[in-house]
């Protein structure tokens, strides 16, 4: 069951290069729904008999390559999965009039899904990277898929950044292969100390992998690059590739080498998240092209995912917990909230015509539906109740609180403030009556997508329970 | 035999080592094409022809010598080539 | 002894020449320098396999993709020094040498690593199917990694091809076709420098040759060093040769050359899903088949290989000068 | 068994080698201007970290396939990478952009 997450993608991905443009939209859906069951399906499995291995090859580690799902990574396949149908299903009728992006834009979607399922599902470091390049390429690719020159530009910087972080990971590799001459993330993990060699890959693949989770001060590329991209590949992109780079670094604190890493040092992390909080609000807010605020309000949420490490380790078992599940919690909501935005703000970017937030008069009159998404996945950024972000924050607090940070409490509670800030900037210049100019018309799927996305972020405040119930969270690991 | 190597290897290197000098010394690109295409051809006859009775089969051998026939085709195209596009670009406009 | 310090030195050497020099045609040639040496490296590390990709595949392509892109760029502008930069760059470059300095001396005074692999790959290796290590690993114990990897440049092509022309140009070029299969013909050598006989010549010489050494170099991956990489990129630097000799080849993006972009991983995820049907583990061989169907997929993804980075140098963008498309 | 110095280890010195370059490379990969030195800074990096891996994985027991081949697919992977940046390069030159 396992491996059909990674044979799919790949399968539909290869035919997309192969097909001509209509057949390509046809099997798009299709190919997604499958994915979706098999997700589906295989968290029952993993709900039922727990977390399973399986050798690629029928070779054990350390010689071939294990995949290792647990209940921590099918909540992020189904979570791929669910955004993934949601953005295609708003890509089909957005890139009715980019007919030449329609053509190279299935195939790096499709890549990009293989990609991310490999990385969830693989147990391999070298595995890891070449996933991370794929990953990389494919969203370079949707990036650069309008050849504008802006877009040109923030592509490269993105390829350049990503390129010299995975160069950092793969420099942590070699260190790691040469200490304990194999790649299996468990097996490494068995046998792994504090010596110097794993203490600098551990060094070395966190700066890596900072840089391409472009967690503050090593941002500078996702601005550009998700503020000018076409919404969809936005969406996706805020939603899912980061995280992966996340992904993988809290399986490497938490689970490769966690006697590795000192308390000292996931303050240092704890402190860039608090860093990028602060910075990215303070640049939301100032911003006057609505899809950068909301590119620069995903540099600021990406900063609450770093609370994970200072307040997981060297902590007591029940406060990493509670820290684990926040940040668990906190990934899904934000990945939700963050694609119902860019999906709602691209209807907006439509029917205006332009992306200046301080004409958006008349808009609440006019496409009230997307205005809507937007609020409510504005509500759970800010983590306001019922919402997913209040629970995770509730949780954040909780496990600040337990351990004794109050730091972190503070400033969860200013992130929270100020995200309100740049969120009302929207609301209060969009509820003004008298609209100058005309409004073109948009696809009513369009706002469909959006309300699904935001929606699921509300109701994940409802049913937390299930995720957290699936991963059945060993304290402190990843179950 | 073992001399006889050493000897015409080092008789290789020097041609290398003369080339290389036209390759400073002379003033424009043509002569140096002239120097380097002429000079590191010979040279690498020459280690050819040292290096071949230190080969164990008659298929080794047959490879040495097909990469010296094809390092002589390649080099003498490009120094051709080079020379055209030199002459092309500063042919005085009569 | 001697020749590995001397030759470490002159990467290093070489190295530094393309950064310090300001004038990036001289960068460039110091990089070619630098891959050769790094090939003569990997002879000096028993990693013949090393040597053969990096001469025909670090220095050889990476060579004319630089150079071809060297035409189109214009005169960059003057460089201002930048102190803050500078400082960065120092911080970080001590702090990483630090790192790593003190990391190799740790690993001196390490007992050997825990796990062995070349003695469980030698344990291993003859029900791999093939009896050189390097393909055994790549084709049939890590073959995942090596079906990623030849997805990897499937995706590079793809971008290749999708910001191949402007889009308006495209726009107004889809509405004509009905399947959205642009036939615009990649480089094509401006009328004036018409290849010289000469060239032609050397061309219809070495261009066979190549492709002869392609195959035997796929044909010997499964005893000796060689095997996919190696050979597709033999066949891009024949295909190089016979565009620069004026031959057309895989100028025009249709189905025929998507098809030969594909069919390497296409291949290779028929072969590797298959025997899931009757109860293997996916990309497991059933035995006694590993060695024939190794071959298979290599030669398929020899094809792939070489057309996707062969394409990569035909259709990289370039100006129109003498209106390329149809 | 920790090695003494007397016995020159090729192996070790080439992935010191290796470090060097990684670290030259990543002074230049920030220092430089133009992006195409940018690019070819990052494929001496690259390679820097290919030497350390062969480098650190035999100077122990001789001669290792599987770095060898995760170093293969890693060369291949740099020229995609490599092919890729000069494409978004172009474009970007093309439509009016300083390289």
């Amino acid at each position: 069951m396992i491996p059909l997450l990674l044979i799919i993608p790949l399968v539909f991905a290869l035919f997309s290069v192969l097909l001509p443009r209509a057949p390509i939209k046809l099997i798009a859906l299709p190919g997604l729904v499958l994915q979706l069951i098999a997700s589906l399906a295989l968290s029952v499995q993993i709900y039922r008999h727990g977390a399973s291995d399986y050798q690629l090859g029928g070779w054990e580690t350390p010689l071939g390559i294990t995949l290792h799902a647990n209940g921590f990574t099918v909540t992020l396949l189904t979570l791929t999965a669910f955004i993934a149908i949601v953005c295609a299903v708003y890509a089909l009728v957005y890139l009715q009039r980019y007919r030449h992006e329609q053509r190279y834009f299935w195939p790096l979607f499709w890549f990009l899904l293989a990609s991310l399922n490999g990385i969830w599902l693989s147990g391999d470091l070298f595995n890891l990277y070449v996933g991370l390049e794929l990953l990389t390429f494919s969203a370079v690719g949707m990036v650069a898929l309008t050849g504008s020159k802006p877009s040109l530009r923030a592509a490269i910087r993105y390829l350049y950044a990503a390129l010299l972080g995975s160069l950092g990971f793969l420099a942590g590799v070699g260190l790691l292969y040469g200490q304990y001459g194999t790649l299996a993330i468990q097996d490494i993990a068995e046998i792994s100390n504090a010596a110097a060699p794993t203490q600098v890959a551990i060094a070395l693949m966190t700066i890596g992998l900072l840089l391409k989770t472009a967690i503050f001060p090593l941002h500078f590329w996702l601005p550009p690059a998700h503020g000018g991209a076409l919404a969809p590949v936005s969406a996706l992109l805020s939603a899912l590739v980061v995280k992966a780079s996340f992904y993988i670094l809290a399986l490497l604190w938490l689970d490769l080498a966690p006697e590795a890493v000192a308390p000292a040092a996931a303050q240092l992390l704890g402190a860039l998240g608090a860093g990028a909080i602060v910075w990215g609000s303070w640049c939301a807010f100032r911003q006057s092209d609505l899809k950068m605020l909301v590119a620069y309000s995903t540099v600021a949420q990406l900063g609450y995912l770093m609370f994970l490490f200072p307040l997981s380790i060297g902590t007591s078992a029940v406060a990493a917990e509670l820290a684990w599940q926040g940040t668990v919690l906190h990934l899904l909501a934000h990945a939700f909230a963050k694609a119902a935005m860019f999906l709602s703000v691209g209807t907006l970017v439509l029917a205006l015509g332009h992306q200046s937030i301080k004409d958006l008069a008349g808009v609440s009159h006019r496409v009230p539906l997307a205005l809507f998404a937007f609020g409510l996945s504005a509500v759970s950024l800010m983590g306001l109740p019922p919402s997913g972000g209040f629970n995770a924050k509730w949780l954040l607090l909780q496990s600040a609180l337990l351990s004794g940070q109050w730091w972190w409490f503070v400033i969860i509670l200013i992130g929270g403030l100020m995200t309100a800030a740049y969120v009302f900037r929207v609301f209060r210049v969009s509820f003004v009556e008298e609209a100058r100019h005309q409004f073109a018309p948009t696809h009513w799927l369009l706002d469909v997508c959006a309300l699904t996305l935001a929606a699921a972020a509300i109701l994940l405040g409802f049913v937390s329970q299930w995720p957290l119930q699936l991963m059945q969270l060993v304290p402190g690991g990843s179950g | 035999m073992h001399y006889l190597q050493i000897v015409f290897i080092s008789i290789g290197c020097l041609f290398f080592i003369i080339g290389t000098v036209g390759l400073l010394r002379f003033p424009d690109v043509l002569t140096r094409i002239h120097a380097l295409t002429k000079a590191d051809n010979l040279g690498l006859g020459f280690i050819v022809v040292g290096l071949i009775p230190s080969q164990s089969s008659a298929a080794d051998v047959a490879k040495l010598l097909l990469c010296w026939l094809l390092i002589l085709g390649a080099s003498s195209v490009s120094a051709y080539l080079v020379a055209n596009q030199h002459i092309r670009q500063t042919r005085k406009p009569e | 002894m001697w020749f590995d310090v001397i030759l470490g030195i002159g990467l290093i050497v070489a190295a530094v020449g393309v950064f310090r020099s300001d004038e990036l045609f001289r960068s460039v040639v110091f990089f070619v320098t630098f891959g050769i040496l790094l090939a003569l490296t990997w002879l000096r590390l028993q990693a013949p396999d090393l040597a053969l990709a990096e001469a025909a595949i670090g220095a050889g392509l990476t060579g004319v993709l630089l150079l071809d892109t060297l035409g189109v760029l214009k005169r960059p502008a003057a460089v201002k020094f930048n102190l803050a930069k500078h400082a960065l760059a120092t911080i970080v470059a001590l702090g990483a040498a630090a790192g790593l300095a003190w990391s190799f001396w740790t690993l001196l005074q390490l007992p050997a690593p825990t796990y062995n692999l070349v003695e469980t790959l030698a344990a291993n290796i003859d029900d791999s199917g093939v009896s050189h290590g390097i393909t055994a690993v790549l084709l049939n114990f890590r073959s995942y990694d090596t079906l990623l990897e030849v997805a990897v440049l499937l995706v590079a092509i793809v971008i290749g091809l999708s910001l191949r022309q402007s889009l308006r140009q495209s726009l107004r070029h889809d509405d004509a076709q009905s399947d959205g299969d642009e036939t615009v013909t990649g480089a094509t050598t401006s009328p004036e420098q018409q290849a010289p006989a000469l060239l032609k010549s050397l061309v219809h010489l070495l261009v066979p040759l190549l492709l002869i050494t392609a195959i035997f170099v796929l044909w010997a991956g499964s005893t000796r060093p060689g095997g996919a990489f190696q050979a597709g990129a033999l066949i891009a630097a024949a295909g190089v040769l016979a565009r620069l000799g004026n031959i057309d080849i895989a100028s025009r993006v249709n189905l025929l050359l998507r098809t030969g972009l594909t069919i390497g991983v296409f291949i290779f995820l028929l072969v590797a899903v298959s025997p899931m049907l009757t109860g293997y583990a996916f990309l497991a061989y059933p035995p006694g088949w590993a060695g024939v169907l190794i071959i298979l997929i290599e030669l398929m993804l020899t094809i792939s290989i070489g057309l996707i980075l062969l394409s990569l140098f035909i259709h990289a963008p370039r100006e129109k000068r003498n209106g390329g498309s149809s | 068994m920790s090695l003494s110095f007397e016995a020159f280890n090729s192996d070790f010195w080439y992935a010191c080698i290796g470090a060097v370059l990684f670290v030259v490379a990543l002074y230049a990969f920030i220092v430089s201007q133009p992006l195409l030195k940018k690019l070819l800074a990052f494929n001496i990096m690259g390679s820097g970290v290919f030497l350390m891996m062969v480098g650190l994985a035999q100077y122990q027991h001789g001669p290792d396939s599987v770095p060898q081949a995760l170093v293969l697919t890693g060369i291949v992977v740099a020229v995609a990478a490599t092919a890729l940046a000069l494409v978004l390069l172009r474009k970007w030159v093309l439509s009016g952009g300083q390289a």
